[in-house]
Protein backbone atom coordinates (compact mmCIF):
# COMPACT_ATOMS: atom_id res chain seq x y z
CA UNK A 1 0.00 0.00 0.00
CA UNK A 2 2.28 2.56 1.11
CA UNK A 3 4.48 1.07 -2.40
CA UNK A 4 1.80 2.21 -4.44
CA UNK A 5 1.33 5.43 -3.16
CA UNK A 6 5.22 5.87 -3.21
CA UNK A 7 5.08 4.77 -7.01
CA UNK A 8 2.36 7.38 -7.84
CA UNK A 9 3.90 10.24 -5.97
CA UNK A 10 6.97 9.81 -8.62
CA UNK A 11 5.01 9.37 -11.49
CA UNK A 12 3.16 12.42 -10.33
CA UNK A 13 6.29 14.09 -9.86
CA UNK A 14 7.75 12.71 -13.33
CA UNK A 15 3.91 14.71 -14.48
CA UNK A 16 5.43 18.03 -13.41
CA UNK A 17 8.89 17.54 -15.15
CA UNK A 18 6.86 16.69 -18.20
CA UNK A 19 4.72 19.85 -17.95
CA UNK A 20 8.03 21.79 -17.55
CA UNK A 21 9.57 20.32 -20.40
CA UNK A 22 6.48 20.71 -23.10
CA UNK A 23 6.02 24.79 -21.21
CA UNK A 24 9.61 25.19 -22.05
CA UNK A 25 9.46 23.94 -25.81
CA UNK A 26 5.46 25.78 -26.31
CA UNK A 27 5.55 28.76 -24.37
CA UNK A 28 5.91 32.02 -26.30
CA UNK A 29 8.67 33.83 -24.80
CA UNK A 30 11.36 33.62 -22.24
CA UNK A 31 9.92 34.73 -19.02
CA UNK A 32 6.80 32.46 -19.31
CA UNK A 33 9.15 29.56 -20.01
CA UNK A 34 11.18 30.50 -17.14
CA UNK A 35 7.94 29.97 -15.21
CA UNK A 36 7.05 26.97 -16.42
CA UNK A 37 10.28 25.57 -15.65
CA UNK A 38 10.62 26.54 -11.95
CA UNK A 39 7.45 24.71 -11.39
CA UNK A 40 8.74 21.40 -12.91
CA UNK A 41 12.31 22.34 -11.12
CA UNK A 42 10.17 22.70 -7.18
CA UNK A 43 7.27 20.55 -7.01
CA UNK A 44 8.64 17.65 -9.53
CA UNK A 45 11.17 17.00 -7.69
CA UNK A 46 10.00 17.53 -4.21
CA UNK A 47 6.94 15.30 -5.06
CA UNK A 48 9.69 12.33 -6.89
CA UNK A 49 11.51 12.83 -3.11
CA UNK A 50 8.42 12.15 -1.13
CA UNK A 51 7.55 9.55 -3.31
CA UNK A 52 11.53 7.32 -3.10
CA UNK A 53 11.57 8.21 0.76
CA UNK A 54 8.10 6.65 0.86
CA UNK A 55 9.35 3.61 -1.37
CA UNK A 56 12.70 2.99 0.56
CA UNK A 57 11.71 4.35 4.48
CA UNK A 58 14.44 5.03 7.07
CA UNK A 59 15.19 8.61 8.81
CA UNK A 60 18.51 9.45 7.52
CA UNK A 61 17.79 8.20 3.32
CA UNK A 62 14.63 10.69 3.71
CA UNK A 63 16.51 13.55 5.29
CA UNK A 64 19.35 13.09 2.59
CA UNK A 65 16.42 13.21 0.15
CA UNK A 66 14.89 16.67 1.87
CA UNK A 67 18.67 18.37 1.51
CA UNK A 68 19.53 17.50 -1.85
CA UNK A 69 15.63 18.71 -2.63
CA UNK A 70 16.21 21.99 -0.45
CA UNK A 71 19.75 22.63 -2.38
CA UNK A 72 17.90 22.55 -5.92
CA UNK A 73 15.42 24.66 -4.76
CA UNK A 74 17.78 27.30 -3.34
CA UNK A 75 20.29 27.19 -6.26
CA UNK A 76 17.39 27.33 -9.10
CA UNK A 77 15.39 30.40 -7.26
CA UNK A 78 18.80 32.71 -7.78
CA UNK A 79 19.79 31.24 -11.12
CA UNK A 80 16.07 31.77 -12.94
CA UNK A 81 16.47 34.95 -10.96
CA UNK A 82 20.04 35.97 -12.91
CA UNK A 83 19.00 34.44 -16.35
CA UNK A 84 15.67 36.46 -16.07
CA UNK A 85 18.37 39.19 -15.21
CA UNK A 86 20.45 38.74 -18.12
CA UNK A 87 17.52 38.26 -20.56
CA UNK A 88 16.14 41.76 -19.43
CA UNK A 89 19.62 43.20 -19.74
CA UNK A 90 19.77 42.08 -23.21
CA UNK A 91 16.42 43.04 -24.18
CA UNK A 92 16.88 46.64 -22.95
CA UNK A 93 20.41 46.97 -24.60
CA UNK B 1 25.28 -10.96 -31.82
CA UNK B 2 22.94 -9.74 -28.54
CA UNK B 3 22.78 -5.98 -27.78
CA UNK B 4 23.93 -5.72 -24.30
CA UNK B 5 24.43 -2.18 -22.46
CA UNK B 6 28.14 -2.97 -23.01
CA UNK B 7 27.47 -2.94 -26.47
CA UNK B 8 25.47 -0.05 -26.47
CA UNK B 9 28.14 2.27 -24.57
CA UNK B 10 30.98 1.08 -25.91
CA UNK B 11 29.73 1.80 -29.45
CA UNK B 12 28.62 5.81 -28.47
CA UNK B 13 32.07 5.61 -27.36
CA UNK B 14 33.26 4.69 -30.58
CA UNK B 15 30.84 7.30 -32.12
CA UNK B 16 31.47 10.67 -30.04
CA UNK B 17 35.38 9.69 -30.82
CA UNK B 18 34.69 9.87 -34.35
CA UNK B 19 32.76 13.20 -33.78
CA UNK B 20 35.60 14.89 -31.56
CA UNK B 21 38.34 13.80 -34.44
CA UNK B 22 35.83 15.01 -37.02
CA UNK B 23 35.51 18.42 -35.04
CA UNK B 24 39.12 18.83 -33.79
CA UNK B 25 39.94 19.21 -37.81
CA UNK B 26 37.25 21.24 -39.54
CA UNK B 27 36.39 23.58 -36.32
CA UNK B 28 38.50 27.12 -37.23
CA UNK B 29 38.78 28.13 -33.39
CA UNK B 30 40.85 27.02 -31.06
CA UNK B 31 38.29 26.89 -28.50
CA UNK B 32 36.07 24.72 -31.17
CA UNK B 33 39.16 22.47 -31.70
CA UNK B 34 39.90 21.95 -28.02
CA UNK B 35 36.22 21.60 -27.17
CA UNK B 36 36.05 19.13 -29.79
CA UNK B 37 39.39 16.59 -28.76
CA UNK B 38 37.35 16.64 -25.67
CA UNK B 39 34.14 14.84 -26.81
CA UNK B 40 37.32 12.61 -28.69
CA UNK B 41 38.54 11.65 -24.87
CA UNK B 42 34.98 11.17 -23.60
CA UNK B 43 34.32 8.69 -26.15
CA UNK B 44 37.28 6.95 -24.90
CA UNK B 45 36.27 6.83 -21.42
CA UNK B 46 32.99 6.07 -22.29
CA UNK B 47 34.62 3.37 -24.12
CA UNK B 48 36.54 1.66 -21.00
CA UNK B 49 33.99 2.43 -18.62
CA UNK B 50 31.34 0.25 -21.04
CA UNK B 51 33.75 -2.75 -21.18
CA UNK B 52 34.51 -2.85 -17.34
CA UNK B 53 30.68 -3.03 -16.90
CA UNK B 54 29.33 -6.34 -15.81
CA UNK B 55 25.62 -6.24 -15.27
CA UNK B 56 23.47 -4.81 -12.65
CA UNK B 57 24.07 -5.55 -8.91
CA UNK B 58 27.83 -6.87 -10.29
CA UNK B 59 30.69 -4.83 -8.79
CA UNK B 60 32.61 -3.41 -12.06
CA UNK B 61 36.24 -3.92 -12.33
CA UNK B 62 37.83 -0.93 -10.91
CA UNK B 63 41.00 -0.73 -12.84
CA UNK B 64 39.49 1.36 -15.77
CA UNK B 65 37.05 3.17 -13.08
CA UNK B 66 40.57 4.70 -11.60
CA UNK B 67 42.29 5.14 -15.15
CA UNK B 68 38.69 7.15 -16.08
CA UNK B 69 38.93 9.55 -12.92
CA UNK B 70 42.62 10.24 -13.36
CA UNK B 71 41.53 10.75 -17.01
CA UNK B 72 39.04 13.12 -16.33
CA UNK B 73 40.75 15.47 -13.60
CA UNK B 74 44.39 15.44 -16.44
CA UNK B 75 41.79 16.24 -19.06
CA UNK B 76 40.71 19.42 -17.86
CA UNK B 77 44.31 20.35 -16.53
CA UNK B 78 45.05 19.71 -20.10
CA UNK B 79 42.40 21.48 -21.65
CA UNK B 80 43.25 24.36 -19.07
CA UNK B 81 47.00 24.79 -20.46
CA UNK B 82 45.99 24.69 -24.09
CA UNK B 83 43.40 27.57 -23.13
CA UNK B 84 46.12 29.81 -21.88
CA UNK B 85 48.60 28.37 -24.96
CA UNK B 86 45.84 29.80 -27.46
CA UNK B 87 45.35 33.63 -25.06
CA UNK B 88 48.64 33.72 -25.47
CA UNK B 89 48.95 33.36 -28.63
CA UNK B 90 46.43 35.41 -30.04
CA UNK B 91 48.24 38.28 -27.40
CA UNK B 92 51.85 37.54 -29.15
CA UNK B 93 50.02 38.14 -32.31
CA UNK B 94 48.41 40.99 -31.89
CA UNK B 95 51.65 42.31 -30.40
CA UNK C 1 10.45 -6.70 -19.29
CA UNK C 2 13.00 -5.26 -17.26
CA UNK C 3 15.81 -6.37 -19.50
CA UNK C 4 13.70 -4.62 -22.80
CA UNK C 5 13.54 -1.49 -19.98
CA UNK C 6 16.89 -0.85 -19.44
CA UNK C 7 18.06 -1.73 -22.81
CA UNK C 8 15.30 1.25 -24.24
CA UNK C 9 16.94 3.70 -21.13
CA UNK C 10 20.38 2.28 -22.29
CA UNK C 11 19.46 3.49 -26.19
CA UNK C 12 17.89 6.93 -24.94
CA UNK C 13 20.97 7.79 -22.65
CA UNK C 14 23.38 6.96 -25.53
CA UNK C 15 21.31 9.10 -28.44
CA UNK C 16 21.22 11.74 -25.92
CA UNK C 17 25.10 11.41 -25.93
CA UNK C 18 25.62 11.14 -29.00
CA UNK C 19 23.37 14.29 -30.12
CA UNK C 20 24.96 16.20 -27.31
CA UNK C 21 28.22 15.52 -28.45
CA UNK C 22 27.44 15.98 -31.97
CA UNK C 23 25.56 19.49 -30.95
CA UNK C 24 28.71 20.46 -29.03
CA UNK C 25 31.43 19.79 -32.01
CA UNK C 26 29.02 21.10 -34.92
CA UNK C 27 27.57 23.92 -33.42
CA UNK C 28 27.75 27.27 -35.55
CA UNK C 29 29.43 28.94 -33.14
CA UNK C 30 31.68 28.48 -29.78
CA UNK C 31 29.15 30.24 -27.22
CA UNK C 32 26.32 27.52 -28.29
CA UNK C 33 29.21 24.35 -28.06
CA UNK C 34 30.05 25.65 -24.71
CA UNK C 35 26.21 25.00 -23.49
CA UNK C 36 25.50 21.82 -25.47
CA UNK C 37 29.81 20.65 -23.89
CA UNK C 38 28.07 22.15 -19.80
CA UNK C 39 24.64 20.12 -20.85
CA UNK C 40 27.08 16.89 -22.11
CA UNK C 41 29.02 16.74 -19.01
CA UNK C 42 26.25 17.09 -17.19
CA UNK C 43 24.86 13.81 -19.34
CA UNK C 44 28.10 11.71 -18.62
CA UNK C 45 27.63 12.05 -15.21
CA UNK C 46 23.92 10.62 -15.46
CA UNK C 47 25.70 7.94 -17.47
CA UNK C 48 28.38 6.58 -15.04
CA UNK C 49 25.77 6.58 -12.62
CA UNK C 50 23.88 4.00 -15.01
CA UNK C 51 27.17 2.37 -15.73
CA UNK C 52 28.02 1.24 -12.08
CA UNK C 53 30.50 3.57 -11.94
CA UNK C 54 29.45 6.13 -8.56
CA UNK C 55 32.94 7.55 -8.28
CA UNK C 56 33.51 8.72 -11.79
CA UNK C 57 30.20 10.12 -11.68
CA UNK C 58 31.07 12.33 -8.55
CA UNK C 59 33.96 13.70 -10.32
CA UNK C 60 32.52 14.15 -13.61
CA UNK C 61 29.68 16.05 -11.62
CA UNK C 62 32.32 18.24 -10.01
CA UNK C 63 34.56 18.57 -13.01
CA UNK C 64 32.89 17.47 -16.05
CA UNK C 65 29.73 19.92 -15.58
CA UNK C 66 31.19 22.43 -13.52
CA UNK C 67 34.85 23.43 -13.76
CA UNK C 68 35.31 22.36 -17.53
CA UNK C 69 32.21 24.74 -17.92
CA UNK C 70 33.43 27.27 -15.98
CA UNK C 71 37.21 27.01 -17.71
CA UNK C 72 35.49 27.31 -21.50
CA UNK C 73 33.12 29.85 -20.24
CA UNK C 74 35.74 32.08 -19.53
CA UNK C 75 38.10 31.45 -22.21
CA UNK C 76 34.74 32.40 -24.39
CA UNK C 77 35.28 35.62 -22.23
CA UNK C 78 39.13 36.28 -23.66
CA UNK C 79 37.64 35.10 -27.65
CA UNK C 80 35.16 36.98 -28.61
CA UNK C 81 35.71 36.11 -32.06
CA UNK C 82 35.39 32.76 -31.49
CA UNK C 83 31.77 33.16 -30.41
CA UNK C 84 30.72 34.23 -34.19
CA UNK C 85 29.28 32.15 -36.63
CA UNK C 86 31.07 30.42 -39.13
CA UNK C 87 33.36 28.53 -36.92
CA UNK C 88 33.16 25.65 -39.22
CA UNK C 89 35.38 24.70 -41.89
CA UNK C 90 32.74 23.75 -45.41
CA UNK C 91 33.67 22.77 -48.70
CA UNK C 92 35.24 19.55 -50.36
CA UNK C 93 37.73 19.69 -47.86
CA UNK C 94 35.19 19.39 -45.05
CA UNK C 95 33.62 16.10 -46.94
CA UNK C 96 36.92 14.40 -46.98
CA UNK C 97 37.38 14.54 -42.97
CA UNK C 98 33.72 13.93 -42.65
CA UNK C 99 34.09 10.79 -44.93
CA UNK C 100 37.60 9.54 -43.46
CA UNK C 101 36.03 10.12 -39.84
CA UNK C 102 33.08 8.38 -40.45
CA UNK C 103 35.97 5.45 -42.18
CA UNK C 104 37.91 5.10 -39.34
CA UNK C 105 34.41 5.27 -36.69
CA UNK C 106 33.60 2.43 -38.50
CA UNK C 107 36.56 0.51 -38.38
CA UNK C 108 37.24 1.15 -34.64
CA UNK C 109 33.37 -0.33 -34.15
CA UNK C 110 34.17 -3.28 -36.17
CA UNK C 111 37.10 -3.77 -34.07
CA UNK C 112 35.37 -3.54 -31.09
CA UNK C 113 32.43 -5.91 -32.29
CA UNK C 114 35.05 -8.78 -33.02
CA UNK C 115 36.87 -8.42 -29.72
CA UNK C 116 34.10 -7.46 -27.78
CA UNK C 117 33.62 -11.63 -27.01
CA UNK C 118 36.30 -12.85 -27.25
CA UNK C 119 37.58 -10.69 -24.79
CA UNK C 120 39.84 -12.46 -21.50
CA UNK C 121 37.14 -13.52 -19.09
CA UNK C 122 39.80 -13.37 -16.45
CA UNK C 123 39.62 -9.66 -15.22
CA UNK C 124 41.74 -7.15 -12.91
CA UNK C 125 38.54 -6.94 -10.92
CA UNK C 126 39.04 -10.32 -9.39
CA UNK C 127 42.46 -9.65 -8.54
CA UNK C 128 41.55 -6.39 -6.94
CA UNK C 129 38.85 -7.93 -5.03
CA UNK C 130 41.07 -10.67 -3.78
CA UNK C 131 43.40 -8.16 -2.78
CA UNK C 132 40.86 -5.40 -1.10
CA UNK C 133 41.06 -6.93 2.55
CA UNK C 134 44.92 -5.70 2.44
CA UNK C 135 44.71 -2.26 1.14
CA UNK C 136 43.77 -0.66 3.93
CA UNK C 137 40.41 0.51 2.41
CA UNK C 138 37.39 -0.67 0.84
CA UNK C 139 36.67 1.21 -1.81
CA UNK C 140 38.31 -1.05 -4.32
CA UNK C 141 38.86 2.63 -7.00
CA UNK C 142 40.49 4.10 -3.72
CA UNK C 143 42.80 1.17 -3.34
CA UNK C 144 43.78 0.99 -7.24
CA UNK C 145 44.68 4.98 -6.82
CA UNK C 146 46.23 4.99 -3.66
CA UNK C 147 47.62 1.16 -3.11
CA UNK C 148 48.08 -0.90 -5.25
CA UNK C 149 48.92 1.62 -8.35
CA UNK C 150 49.92 4.37 -5.94
CA UNK C 151 52.82 4.88 -8.77
CA UNK C 152 50.44 6.21 -11.53
CA UNK C 153 48.75 8.72 -9.06
CA UNK C 154 52.05 10.13 -7.99
CA UNK C 155 52.96 10.56 -11.56
CA UNK C 156 49.63 11.75 -12.30
CA UNK C 157 50.06 14.40 -9.30
CA UNK C 158 53.18 15.43 -11.47
CA UNK C 159 51.90 15.72 -14.54
CA UNK C 160 49.11 18.20 -12.79
CA UNK C 161 51.57 20.37 -11.53
CA UNK C 162 53.32 20.52 -15.19
CA UNK C 163 50.67 21.62 -16.30
CA UNK C 164 50.06 24.46 -13.50
CA UNK C 165 53.62 25.74 -14.41
CA UNK C 166 53.00 25.78 -18.00
CA UNK C 167 49.52 28.06 -17.41
CA UNK C 168 51.74 30.17 -14.75
CA UNK C 169 54.49 30.26 -17.27
CA UNK C 170 52.30 31.67 -19.93
CA UNK C 171 51.03 35.14 -18.63
CA UNK C 172 49.08 36.75 -15.71
CA UNK C 173 45.57 35.89 -14.81
CA UNK C 174 42.50 36.58 -16.58
CA UNK C 175 40.85 39.81 -15.16
CA UNK C 176 38.68 39.22 -12.25
CA UNK C 177 34.82 39.50 -12.89
CA UNK C 178 32.86 42.45 -11.48
CA UNK C 179 31.83 42.41 -7.93
CA UNK C 180 28.76 40.37 -7.21
CA UNK C 181 25.20 41.68 -6.70
CA UNK C 182 23.38 40.44 -4.06
CA UNK C 183 20.95 37.82 -5.98
CA UNK C 184 25.07 36.25 -6.83
CA UNK C 185 26.53 37.19 -3.29
CA UNK C 186 23.26 35.13 -1.36
CA UNK C 187 24.32 32.36 -3.61
CA UNK C 188 28.02 32.59 -3.34
CA UNK C 189 27.32 32.71 1.20
CA UNK C 190 25.91 29.25 0.95
CA UNK C 191 27.34 27.68 -1.80
CA UNK C 192 30.57 27.94 -0.83
CA UNK C 193 30.50 26.85 2.58
CA UNK C 194 28.54 23.93 1.87
CA UNK C 195 31.43 22.95 -1.48
CA UNK C 196 34.24 23.21 1.34
CA UNK C 197 31.57 20.97 3.50
CA UNK C 198 31.31 18.31 0.92
CA UNK C 199 34.20 18.04 -0.34
CA UNK C 200 35.49 16.70 3.36
CA UNK C 201 32.78 14.43 3.81
CA UNK C 202 33.97 12.74 0.31
CA UNK C 203 37.62 12.65 1.08
CA UNK C 204 36.79 10.94 4.48
CA UNK C 205 33.91 8.83 2.43
CA UNK C 206 36.67 7.89 -0.06
CA UNK C 207 38.09 5.22 1.97
CA UNK C 208 34.94 2.99 2.12
CA UNK C 209 32.41 4.71 -0.50
CA UNK C 210 32.69 6.87 -3.55
CA UNK C 211 35.04 9.48 -3.14
CA UNK C 212 38.24 10.61 -2.69
CA UNK C 213 41.15 12.68 -3.45
CA UNK C 214 40.14 13.76 -6.90
CA UNK C 215 36.61 14.26 -6.43
CA UNK C 216 37.20 16.46 -3.14
CA UNK C 217 39.60 18.39 -4.12
CA UNK C 218 37.33 19.31 -7.78
CA UNK C 219 34.99 20.91 -5.07
CA UNK C 220 37.22 22.68 -3.12
CA UNK C 221 38.38 24.11 -6.54
CA UNK C 222 34.68 24.51 -7.27
CA UNK C 223 34.26 26.22 -4.44
CA UNK C 224 37.64 28.92 -5.62
CA UNK C 225 35.99 29.31 -8.62
CA UNK C 226 32.84 30.52 -7.41
CA UNK C 227 34.81 33.05 -4.84
CA UNK C 228 36.16 34.06 -8.08
CA UNK C 229 32.87 34.84 -10.21
CA UNK C 230 31.69 36.88 -7.17
CA UNK C 231 34.67 39.14 -7.69
CA UNK C 232 37.24 38.04 -5.68
CA UNK C 233 40.47 38.07 -7.92
CA UNK C 234 42.38 35.38 -6.19
CA UNK C 235 39.13 33.10 -5.72
CA UNK C 236 39.85 32.85 -1.84
CA UNK C 237 43.30 31.24 -2.62
CA UNK C 238 45.91 31.99 0.25
CA UNK C 239 49.36 34.38 -0.40
CA UNK C 240 51.52 32.86 -3.36
CA UNK C 241 53.69 31.53 -1.08
CA UNK C 242 51.45 29.55 0.66
CA UNK C 243 49.93 28.54 -2.69
CA UNK C 244 53.32 27.54 -4.12
CA UNK C 245 53.25 25.01 -0.92
CA UNK C 246 49.65 23.56 -1.78
CA UNK C 247 50.46 23.07 -5.04
CA UNK C 248 53.41 20.36 -5.01
CA UNK C 249 51.83 19.33 -1.28
CA UNK C 250 50.46 16.19 -2.80
CA UNK C 251 53.88 14.96 -4.96
CA UNK C 252 55.67 16.00 -1.26
CA UNK C 253 53.27 13.85 0.55
CA UNK C 254 53.58 10.90 -1.88
CA UNK C 255 57.48 11.26 -1.93
CA UNK C 256 57.71 11.35 1.72
CA UNK C 257 55.65 8.18 2.75
CA UNK C 258 57.75 6.36 -0.01
CA UNK C 259 61.10 7.42 0.89
CA UNK C 260 59.99 6.47 4.74
CA UNK C 261 59.11 2.82 3.89
CA UNK C 262 61.98 2.49 1.39
CA UNK C 263 64.32 3.46 4.27
CA UNK C 264 62.28 0.61 7.02
CA UNK C 265 60.94 -2.13 4.56
CA UNK C 266 63.64 -1.38 1.06
CA UNK C 267 60.60 -0.81 -1.23
CA UNK C 268 59.36 2.18 -1.99
CA UNK C 269 55.13 2.65 -1.31
CA UNK C 270 54.96 -0.34 -0.15
CA UNK C 271 52.71 0.64 3.22
CA UNK C 272 53.40 -1.64 6.19
CA UNK C 273 50.66 -3.98 7.30
CA UNK C 274 48.25 -1.92 9.61
CA UNK C 275 49.35 1.20 8.63
CA UNK C 276 47.55 1.62 5.20
CA UNK C 277 44.27 3.14 5.92
CA UNK C 278 46.23 5.88 8.18
CA UNK C 279 48.87 6.46 5.47
CA UNK C 280 46.53 6.72 2.24
CA UNK C 281 44.27 9.09 4.67
CA UNK C 282 47.74 11.00 4.53
CA UNK C 283 48.31 11.28 0.96
CA UNK C 284 45.11 11.84 0.15
CA UNK C 285 44.25 14.90 2.31
CA UNK C 286 47.73 16.60 0.87
CA UNK C 287 46.74 15.06 -2.40
CA UNK C 288 43.21 17.06 -2.05
CA UNK C 289 45.12 20.22 -1.35
CA UNK C 290 47.20 20.20 -4.17
CA UNK C 291 44.48 19.13 -6.60
CA UNK C 292 42.32 21.38 -5.45
CA UNK C 293 45.04 24.79 -5.61
CA UNK C 294 45.97 23.41 -9.14
CA UNK C 295 42.46 23.04 -10.41
CA UNK C 296 41.50 26.88 -8.95
CA UNK C 297 44.38 28.27 -10.31
CA UNK C 298 43.90 26.23 -13.84
CA UNK C 299 40.68 28.01 -14.34
CA UNK C 300 42.13 31.26 -13.12
CA UNK C 301 44.48 30.93 -16.29
CA UNK C 302 47.67 32.50 -15.73
CA UNK C 303 49.47 34.00 -12.23
CA UNK C 304 47.54 35.75 -9.66
CA UNK C 305 48.84 38.97 -8.47
CA UNK C 306 51.53 38.34 -6.11
CA UNK C 307 52.91 35.43 -7.39
CA UNK C 308 56.37 36.68 -8.94
CA UNK C 309 58.50 38.21 -6.66
CA UNK C 310 58.69 42.16 -6.92
CA UNK C 311 59.95 42.93 -10.76
CA UNK C 312 59.14 46.60 -10.11
CA UNK C 313 60.04 46.71 -6.52
CA UNK C 314 56.83 47.36 -6.46
CA UNK C 315 55.12 44.77 -4.51
CA UNK C 316 51.11 44.63 -4.30
CA UNK C 317 50.11 44.99 -0.74
CA UNK C 318 47.45 42.60 -0.16
CA UNK C 319 45.18 44.36 1.60
CA UNK C 320 42.77 41.08 2.40
CA UNK C 321 43.17 38.19 4.81
CA UNK C 322 43.48 34.71 3.31
CA UNK C 323 39.45 34.77 2.85
CA UNK D 1 4.86 -5.81 -12.82
CA UNK D 2 7.26 -5.66 -9.97
CA UNK D 3 8.30 -2.66 -8.02
CA UNK D 4 11.62 -2.23 -9.61
CA UNK D 5 10.31 -2.20 -13.77
CA UNK D 6 7.59 0.72 -12.40
CA UNK D 7 10.62 2.47 -11.23
CA UNK D 8 12.24 1.79 -14.38
CA UNK D 9 9.53 2.83 -16.49
CA UNK D 10 9.34 6.02 -14.54
CA UNK D 11 13.05 6.76 -14.96
CA UNK D 12 12.69 6.13 -18.91
CA UNK D 13 9.82 8.48 -19.02
CA UNK D 14 11.70 11.08 -17.04
CA UNK D 15 14.66 10.98 -19.43
CA UNK D 16 12.45 11.57 -22.16
CA UNK D 17 10.86 14.67 -20.63
CA UNK D 18 14.51 15.82 -20.91
CA UNK D 19 14.79 15.09 -24.52
CA UNK D 20 12.07 17.34 -25.13
CA UNK D 21 13.41 19.57 -22.82
CA UNK D 22 16.86 19.93 -24.52
CA UNK D 23 15.25 20.66 -27.99
CA UNK D 24 14.39 24.10 -26.72
CA UNK D 25 18.56 24.40 -26.35
CA UNK D 26 18.81 23.48 -30.06
CA UNK D 27 16.18 25.51 -31.01
CA UNK D 28 17.66 28.84 -28.63
CA UNK D 29 17.00 31.39 -30.32
CA UNK D 30 18.75 33.36 -27.34
CA UNK D 31 21.59 31.83 -25.11
CA UNK D 32 19.35 32.46 -21.93
CA UNK D 33 16.62 30.34 -23.91
CA UNK D 34 19.48 27.12 -23.89
CA UNK D 35 20.59 28.34 -20.14
CA UNK D 36 17.08 27.18 -19.11
CA UNK D 37 17.18 24.74 -20.87
CA UNK D 38 20.62 23.09 -19.17
CA UNK D 39 18.58 24.46 -16.16
CA UNK D 40 16.42 21.70 -16.75
CA UNK D 41 18.70 18.39 -17.48
CA UNK D 42 20.53 19.64 -14.07
CA UNK D 43 17.35 19.39 -12.46
CA UNK D 44 16.29 16.41 -14.12
CA UNK D 45 19.59 14.38 -13.89
CA UNK D 46 19.68 15.02 -10.20
CA UNK D 47 15.97 13.32 -10.11
CA UNK D 48 17.73 10.57 -12.46
CA UNK D 49 20.50 10.08 -10.06
CA UNK D 50 18.04 9.81 -7.23
CA UNK D 51 15.79 6.86 -9.04
CA UNK D 52 19.35 5.11 -10.16
CA UNK D 53 20.24 5.02 -6.58
CA UNK D 54 17.32 3.25 -5.87
CA UNK D 55 17.36 0.85 -8.87
CA UNK D 56 20.49 0.26 -8.81
CA UNK D 57 20.62 0.15 -4.96
CA UNK D 58 23.90 2.14 -5.23
CA UNK D 59 22.77 4.77 -2.35
CA UNK D 60 26.59 6.81 -3.11
CA UNK D 61 24.17 7.76 -6.08
CA UNK D 62 22.34 10.24 -3.71
CA UNK D 63 26.14 11.72 -2.94
CA UNK D 64 26.00 11.85 -7.05
CA UNK D 65 22.85 13.83 -6.81
CA UNK D 66 24.03 16.41 -4.54
CA UNK D 67 27.26 17.70 -6.05
CA UNK D 68 25.51 17.43 -8.92
CA UNK D 69 23.03 20.19 -7.55
CA UNK D 70 25.60 22.29 -6.36
CA UNK D 71 27.72 22.31 -9.51
CA UNK D 72 25.16 23.22 -11.73
CA UNK D 73 24.75 26.23 -9.53
CA UNK D 74 28.38 26.88 -10.32
CA UNK D 75 28.05 26.41 -13.88
CA UNK D 76 24.80 28.48 -14.06
CA UNK D 77 26.12 31.44 -12.25
CA UNK D 78 29.11 31.55 -14.59
CA UNK D 79 27.07 31.58 -17.72
CA UNK D 80 25.01 34.73 -16.39
CA UNK D 81 28.31 36.21 -15.62
CA UNK D 82 29.88 36.24 -18.94
CA UNK D 83 30.62 38.87 -20.98
CA UNK D 84 28.92 41.13 -18.15
CA UNK D 85 32.17 43.84 -17.97
CA UNK D 86 32.38 43.63 -20.84
CA UNK D 87 35.51 41.53 -21.33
Amino acid sequence: MLDLFGISLIFIGIGFYAAGSIGLLRLPDIYSRLHALTKADNLGLGILCAGLALLNGGLLYAMKLLLVWLLVLAASATTSHMIAQQALRRETN
Amino acid sequence: MILTAELIYALTGVGLFGMGLRGALLRRSLLGRILAINICGAGVFLLLVAISYTGPGVAPDALPHALVLTGIVVAVSATALALALGRRLRETARE
Amino acid sequence: MGIQLWLMLDLVLSGLALGLGWAAVSSRDSQRSVVFFIAFGLLLAIIWARLNAPDLALAEAAIGAGLSGVLLLSALRDEPAAAAAGDMIRGPKALLVTLLSLALTALFAWVLLQTLDVADKVRMADQIAAQLPNSGVTNPVTAVLLNFRAYDTLLELAVLLAAVLGIQALGPARPPYRAAGPLLGGLIRWLVPLLILTAGYLLWAGAHAPGGAFQAGALLAAAAVMLRLGGDPDAGLPRPRVQRLLLVAGIAGFLLVGIVTTAIYQSFLNYPDGWSGGLILLIETAATLAIATTLALACIGGRPAGWEPAESGAVPTRQRESK
Amino acid sequence: MTLSDSILIATLLLLITQVFGLLRAVLGPSLQDRMLSVQLLGTGGVALLLLLATLLSVPALIDVALVLALLAAVAAAALTRRGKDGA
